[in-house]
């Protein structure tokens, strides 16, 4: 009853597609998001991990350069991206220049326009929203069986689930807006007595296309079925309030948290250890408190628990040992329950 | 209008007529839907490419993909939103 | 010694999540408080902590005294107000547009959507801390920053040019609107008077003159230092890594490294668990690492202590380690 | 047909359309030619600032349909059927064929193109460009009367048409909802248009139709509030039920999408109106076939010249011929109003300069014979009691037309009481919806608000359309209507003093129009205070006075009086504005040369 793991949250959920790490910063998303895929992948599917994040560890963790290489399987059935959103704006912003000049027949792009093109690139936002695209991009090929995605450190993180929100809303509004608009120019025609012509609108096939694309996916990341949301955090006063902060605003988004991991947990046994030093005890000791209020905070919530591991997390061997305790917790709740001694 | 010259005083006449009663009819109705539809685009315009007019509104990402749609338009659109008007412009119709 | 040396007045702490920013920025706050300097401590943490590091309530957005400690303010900056002014300006706007509008859809909807720009919130915090920099940070000896992660605070402070540049061409286009405007409209002398009072051209303007204020003030090595706290594992450190070549790129001065949560040597080998043993073996190359990097450039190392910094007395503590502990 | 052919209305009626043919053949290319020296090669704002949305140049046979439909409305009707009564019907006829001749089309035509040669601006920027912020602020106060004014005006008249000829509300309630319909189809369903409007026509007829054969379907009956209370005049109860019924109407045209419902049912509306204005113009001619004889009640002339006209309790709802005659029949003669359709979208489609005189012009001459028609209807119809009826009209025409195609006369009765119920209310709704944007420019808040405004509007309006006496109150709009007129001249001949061309054709008429309109003005606060001064009331509102008391009255007649001053002051501003501006340019012209 009390065992705890992915592996039964992918029991109980067996639509599972997506799963999203998120939580502050340093508590180790990047690797869980890296041991959940490996170990999905180990299992023979096709896993996709995306790190969304700017500071991108993947490349730390895996050893290998992966920063803007496009999807790397970096072991069987295991594929990481890790974008380069700059080279992605670049990119972007030259195809649709490309594109205004074969429509127009043009070899210079009109002044305002260009200044409006540079604008954008400029524009604050423009990195996330490339790095969502990026994330719609992906799940709309649809190429893989599971997608692992490590999203930024808390502000950004929540923020790029709530642009599923308002882009959504926005492309709703100015499709219904040119719809509109076309509705009453067909109107107009239609008093005028003019042969009415189907409307081939070419926008608006556009922003049906950009529709689809983002309100299927919004759609996919707000499915609780197919998306798990789910936060790591560490026994610390800061990332527990962090955690708690991210669960009320993902009530205001209408979302719902799938989980949490608890990172970072001393080993029981440690304590009982004759042979660790006071020191080491003590640190376990003043974990205690964290570890309680993490338990009675989100008790139902908790999906998984990391220990401390005695080394740090990088490289495919160390992957593998936290991807089995992600799967099937060696801690299960009952051990976190006597931690907190009660 | 050059096609119509062959076609004799009483067709002349007869396309007056009807066209003067689309005038009566239909004409500004017509125009009422025409600044409608102006009106659902400015909301449209500014909903995209607004930072055109200074007035930052969404991350423009996806409204580049539309910018080439708009280029025709972008100038009679800026025309139409930033002239002046005045009740006394929009009492016909 | 102070643990900053040098006289700059703007220090901006900054480093991967999780590494002890917040720890180690208030205690460089105190070590200059306690010097006698005049200190404001400035998080702009998206979850705040002063209070808690503190132990004491800071919260609410507007500095206030550090109690206990004489000469040290805090702040925990807050950008609501900034955004909610900033939305009913562009409302405004919108309506304006709408005034006559005989439209089949409901413009509100438009308006919300338009008003949850992502780039207002970025913007607002931007604003603050101009702010701080240009007005209210005027009045202290000192003003740290205890930024949120290092990708933020980069932009944060204009480092990246990007954001000037956007600033420079929303205002042509504002001022190229309101032009045309002023030519289509036959009220002349009203339209001019409403140019001249555009609320948001005013407020791109005033934007992009504290930001070149900024900018200059920011990268005056004599004015601006910037302090990254690593830990000693390889993913913090090449987060550091990466940010201070940035930082050197921009022509911004680099205040030094701090080392946070260095496991101590004789606990280590005290240790018959293995557990700390080879964690610290690890932590002996990673340091190893960072001396080669960073060098001369070290301003200390703090142990990873058994319990959580938390209140004056341990700030205390960590300040006097910081000068005297040596891994 | 005896031989006698002057006791018809037709050969009078024809001496206008003679008058008129030279108006438009000589004197307007007179004025078209040499003074605007109109030429088809200087581009017009629509080609200049072509957007396809409002600049964009139309065929000028659609735009002279366009421009008339805007100009005509209850005005060439009301206006004749008071004037006849009051000042017998060949003061009328004259007023509408010399009026119009030297200031009516001259005013429609002159303002289009002076907005054709300022970019195609409107009425309000034009006064704000030549003569300042002030001016124009009082233009647009003066249109926030107008349109309360003529509402209250048109609420009543159609309040008693549907009380005086039982069940003709039942075809207006087939149209509005065959509005609907008809939006339906074309907007949402799309369905041609010609199609639609077949299906519109059949519903419309079948409405009038069904109330004429079926005569269990003319409920309710007329004063069915007011028991006890005979004859056709409306008495109070009766009328604020029906003004309540108007106010739902005109608010759901003032909030409802427009494409939804009002657009549609304006032209449903307007295919009977076309219809009926089109047989009744030519009915009044064909009297010369048809034998339909002025009724012996009517006189040319009754009076107004008298010193007894000059006595207001005695004459409380007309007054002497000079001013009133001049305010009674506005539209016709001449509207200010239609400087502000002229220069609102029609100046900014004229696909070249000349198009002008057919379009501006023609379309006021048009609505002049509109205006001969209606003396014609009224002419063949008894002279009631001391007060016009609003049903002078529809029985006038009905039986007009009745003797050129025998439908039988409740038929044309129906027709033409439909006509004008519904004539006046898609202007009111209409008229409504400008509220609603002037209100949204000039008032402050929360009144400028859309679902508030309106309620403002509808409240006044009605107010005055139950308390007050219609045909003072016509008489003030009248006054607000020429006074616009006026000014629009003289707006013209500031603009033609600017340009150093000839004024004289709009500085006279202007000046005539300003002045008269100023003493009619004048009159009507006097006619009312020395009511208020007397402790009398007038004769309309008696029915009022004794169910609810004579201070209510004398409230309203207070109110009515502070309408008067105001208009009074604005007008008298306005003016000073325009001569001075008209001299400081003339002056400034002069030195120039």
């Amino acid at each position: 009853m009390s065992r705890i793991g992915f592996k039964y949250v992918f029991e109980r959920m067996p639509e599972l597609r997506i799963v999203i790490f998120a939580g502050k910063g340093g508590v180790g998303k990047t690797t869980s998001s890296a041991a959940l895929s490996y170990k999905l992948a180990s299992m023979g599917r096709r896993v996709l991990c995306f790190s969304t994040d700017p500071q991108a560890s993947l490349s730390d963790i895996f050893e290998r350069n992966l920063f803007g290489k496009g999807e790397i399987e970096v072991a069987p059935n295991l594929y990481v991206l890790e974008i380069d959103a700059d080279k992605r704006i670049a990119e972007y912003v030259e195809s649709i220049r490309r594109k205004i000049k074969e429509m127009y027949k043009i070899d210079e792009i009109p002044r305002e326009v260009e200044d409006y093109i540079e604008s954008a690139v400029a524009e604050p936002a423009m990195y996330e929203s490339a790095v969502y695209d990026a994330m719609v991009d992906v799940v709309a090929e649809g190429k893989y069986d599971y997608y692992v995605f490590d999203m930024p450190p808390f502000g950004h993180g929540i923020r790029m689930v709530a642009m599923a929100d308002i882009l959504s809303k926005w492309v709703d509004k100015i499709f219904e807006a040119r719809k509109e608009a076309l509705e009453l120019d067909a109107a107009a025609a239609r008093l005028k007595g003019e042969k009415l012509l189907e409307y081939e609108d070419q926008m608006l096939k556009e922003l049906e296309y950009i529709r689809g694309r983002i309100v299927s996916f919004s759609r996919l990341i707000t499915d609780a079925k197919r998306t798990a949301f789910t936060m790591v955090l560490v026994p610390e006063r800061m990332a527990i309030l962090d955690t708690e902060k991210a669960i009320e605003m993902f009530e205001e988004l209408g979302l719902k948290m799938r989980g949490v991991v608890v990172n970072q947990v001393y080993p029981p046994q440690l304590l009982e250890d004759p042979r660790a030093p006071d020191y080491l005890k003590k640190r376990v000791l003043a974990q205690r408190p964290y570890v309680r209020e993490i338990y009675e905070k989100f008790r139902d919530l908790i999906v998984a628990v990391i220990p401390m591991l005695n080394r740090e997390p990088k490289g495919l061997e160390a992957v593998r040992i936290v991807a089995e305790e992600l799967w099937e917790s060696s801690l299960d709740l009952g051990a976190l329950e006597a931690l907190t001694g009660r | 209008m050059g096609e119509r010259k062959g076609l004799g005083f009483l067709s002349r006449i007869k396309d007056a007529i009807s066209e003067a009663v689309y005038g009566i009819a239909l004409h500004g109705q017509v125009a009422s839907i025409k600044r409608m539809k102006m009106y659902t685009e400015y909301l449209f315009m500014l909903m995209t490419i607004g930072d055109m007019m200074g007035i930052p509104i969404v991350p423009p990402y996806y409204t580049l993909r539309l910018l080439p749609y708009m280029v025709p338009n972008i100038k009679g659109w800026k025309l139409r939103m930033l002239r002046e008007r005045d009740v006394t412009d929009i009492i016909s119709g | 010694m102070p643990i900053v040396r040098g006289g700059q007045r703007f220090i901006f702490v900054g480093g991967k999540g999780g590494v002890g920013k917040t720890v180690v920025a208030s205690a460089i706050a105190l070590d200059f408080a306690m010097r006698g300097e005049k200190v404001l401590l400035a998080s702009f943490n998206p979850v705040h902590s002063l209070s808690t590091v503190f132990q004491q309530n800071l919260s609410g957005g507007v500095i206030k005294p550090v109690e206990g400690v004489k000469n040290l303010y805090a702040v925990e900056v807050e950008v609501e107000d900034i955004v909610k002014s900033y939305k009913e300006k562009i409302s405004k706007i919108i309506r304006e547009f709408l005034r006559w509008a005989e439209i089949p859809i409901d413009p509100k909807g438009f308006i919300d959507i338009a008003t949850t720009n992502p780039a207002f919130q970025e913007a607002a915090t931007f604003d603050k801390m101009m702010d701080i920099v240009l007005k209210e940070g005027q009045e202290y000896d000192r003003v740290v920053f205890d930024t949120a992660a290092v990708a933020n605070a980069i932009r944060l402070i204009g480092l990246s040019k990007i954001y000037g540049l956007w600033l420079q061409r929303v205002i042509k286009s504002r001022q190229e609107a309101l032009n045309l405007r002023y030519q289509l409209s036959w009220r002349k002398d009203k339209v001019l008077e409403e140019i001249k009072k555009d609320p948001l051209l005013l407020d791109l303007l005033s934007l992009h003159e504290r930001y070149v204020k900024v900018r200059e003030n920011l990268s005056n090595p004599s004015t601006t230092t910037f302090i990254f706290v690593t830990i000693p594992t390889i993913l913090a450190i090449s987060v550091v890594k990466r940010f201070s070549d940035m930082v050197k790129a921009y022509d911004i001065p680099s205040g030094g490294v701090v080392v946070n949560m260095v496991i101590p040597r004789s606990e280590a080998e005290r240790d018959e668990t293995g557990f700390l043993k080879s964690k610290w073996e690890e932590q002996e190359r990673n340091l190893a690492l960072i001396r080669e990097l960073f060098g001369d450039n070290i301003l200390g190392y703090i142990p990873l202590y058994p319990e959580d910094v938390v209140g004056i007395k341990a700030l205390e503590t960590l300040i006097r380690d910081l000068e005297e502990f040596k891994p | 047909m005896t031989g006698v052919v002057f006791d018809t209305p037709a050969p009078y009626i024809l001496l206008g359309l003679i008058v008129y043919a030279i108006a438009y053949l000589y004197y307007s290319k007179y004025v078209d030619r040499n003074i605007w020296q109109a030429d088809p090669t200087r581009p017009t704002p629509a080609k200049l600032y072509f957007d396809g949305v409002e600049y964009f140049p139309v065929s000028r046979y659609v735009l002279y349909g366009y421009q008339f439909k805007s100009v005509a409305a209850l005005g060439p009707i009301v206006g004749p059927m008071i004037a006849v009564h009051f000042y017998g019907w060949l003061p009328a006829l004259l007023w509408l064929i010399i009026g119009n001749f030297f200031i009516g089309w001259v005013q429609d035509y002159s303002t289009m193109m002076m907005s054709v040669r300022r970019e195609g601006r409107s009425m309000g920027p034009i006064v704000y460009e030549l003569l300042g912020g002030r001016a124009r602020t009082i233009l647009l106060t003066y249109l926030v009367f107008y349109l309360i004014i003529i509402g209250a005006v048109f609420a009543w008249v159609i309040v008693s048409v549907i009380n005086g000829v039982p069940g003709s509300f039942i075809p207006v309630v087939v149209i509005l909802i065959t509005g609907y319909i008809f939006g339906h189809l074309v907007f949402r369903m799309r369905v041609d248009v010609v199609r639609a409007t077949l299906v519109a026509l059949i519903l419309v007829f079948a409405g009038i139709i069904l109330v004429t054969a079926v005569k269990d379907l003319r409920v309710p009956s007329t004063n069915f509030l007011d028991p006890g209370v005979t004859g056709t005049q409306p008495a109070s109860w009766t009328v604020l039920f029906w003004l309540l019924v108007l106010s739902v109407i005109y608010y759901l045209a003032a909030i409802t999408p427009m494409i939804r419902w009002l657009l549609p049912t304006v032209y449903v509306g307007y295919l009977p109106a076309i219809i009926a204005l089109v047989i009744v113009v030519i009915a009044a001619v064909a009297t010369f076939i048809t034998g339909v004889k002025i009724h012996e009640t009517r006189a040319a002339y009754v009076g107004g010249a008298s010193l007894e006209y000059f006595d207001p309790i005695k004459y409380p709802t007309t007054g002497p011929i000079w001013p009133m005659l001049f305010v009674t029949i506005a539209c016709g003669a001449i509207s200010g109003w239609h400087s502000l359709i002229s220069t609102g979208l029609s100046s900014r489609q004229l696909e070249y300069e000349t198009d002008a005189r057919p379009v501006g012009g023609g379309a006021m001459i048009t609505e002049g014979i509109v205006g001969l028609s209606s003396v014609a209807a009224i002419m063949v119809v008894a002279r009631g009691a001391a007060q016009p009826g609003a049903l002078d009209y529809p029985r006038g025409a009905a039986t007009l037309v009745n003797a050129l195609i025998p439908l039988g006369p409740d038929t044309w009765l129906y027709f033409y009481s439909v006509f004008v119920i519904i004539m006046g209310l898609i202007t009111s709704m209409l008229f409504v919806r400008v509220f609603r944007m002037v209100a949204a420019e000039l008032f402050p808040a929360p009144f400028n608000h859309y679902l508030v405004s309106p309620l403002i509007w509808i409240a006044i309006v009605v107010f005055l359309a139950w308390l007050g006496s219609w045909t003072n109150l016509w008489l003030y709009f009248g006054g607000t209507n020429q006074l616009l007129a006026g000014l629009a001249l003289m707006v013209v001949a500031v603009f033609l003093a600017s340009q150093r061309r000839p004024t004289w054709y709009v500085f006279w008429p202007g000046a005539f129009m300003i002045v008269t309109t100023l003493a009619a003005i004048l009159w009507e606060t006097y006619v009312y205070t020395a009511h208020l001064m007397q402790g009398q009331i007038l004769s309309v509102q008696r029915p009022v006075a004794v169910k609810f008391g004579e201070s209510l009255v004398h409230f309203t007649n207070a109110l009515s009086a502070i309408f008067g001053v105001v208009l009074f002051i604005l007008g008298l501003a306005m003016a000073y504005y325009l001569f001075t501006g008209y001299f400081r340019y003339r002056s400034q012209a002069e030195k120039a040369s």
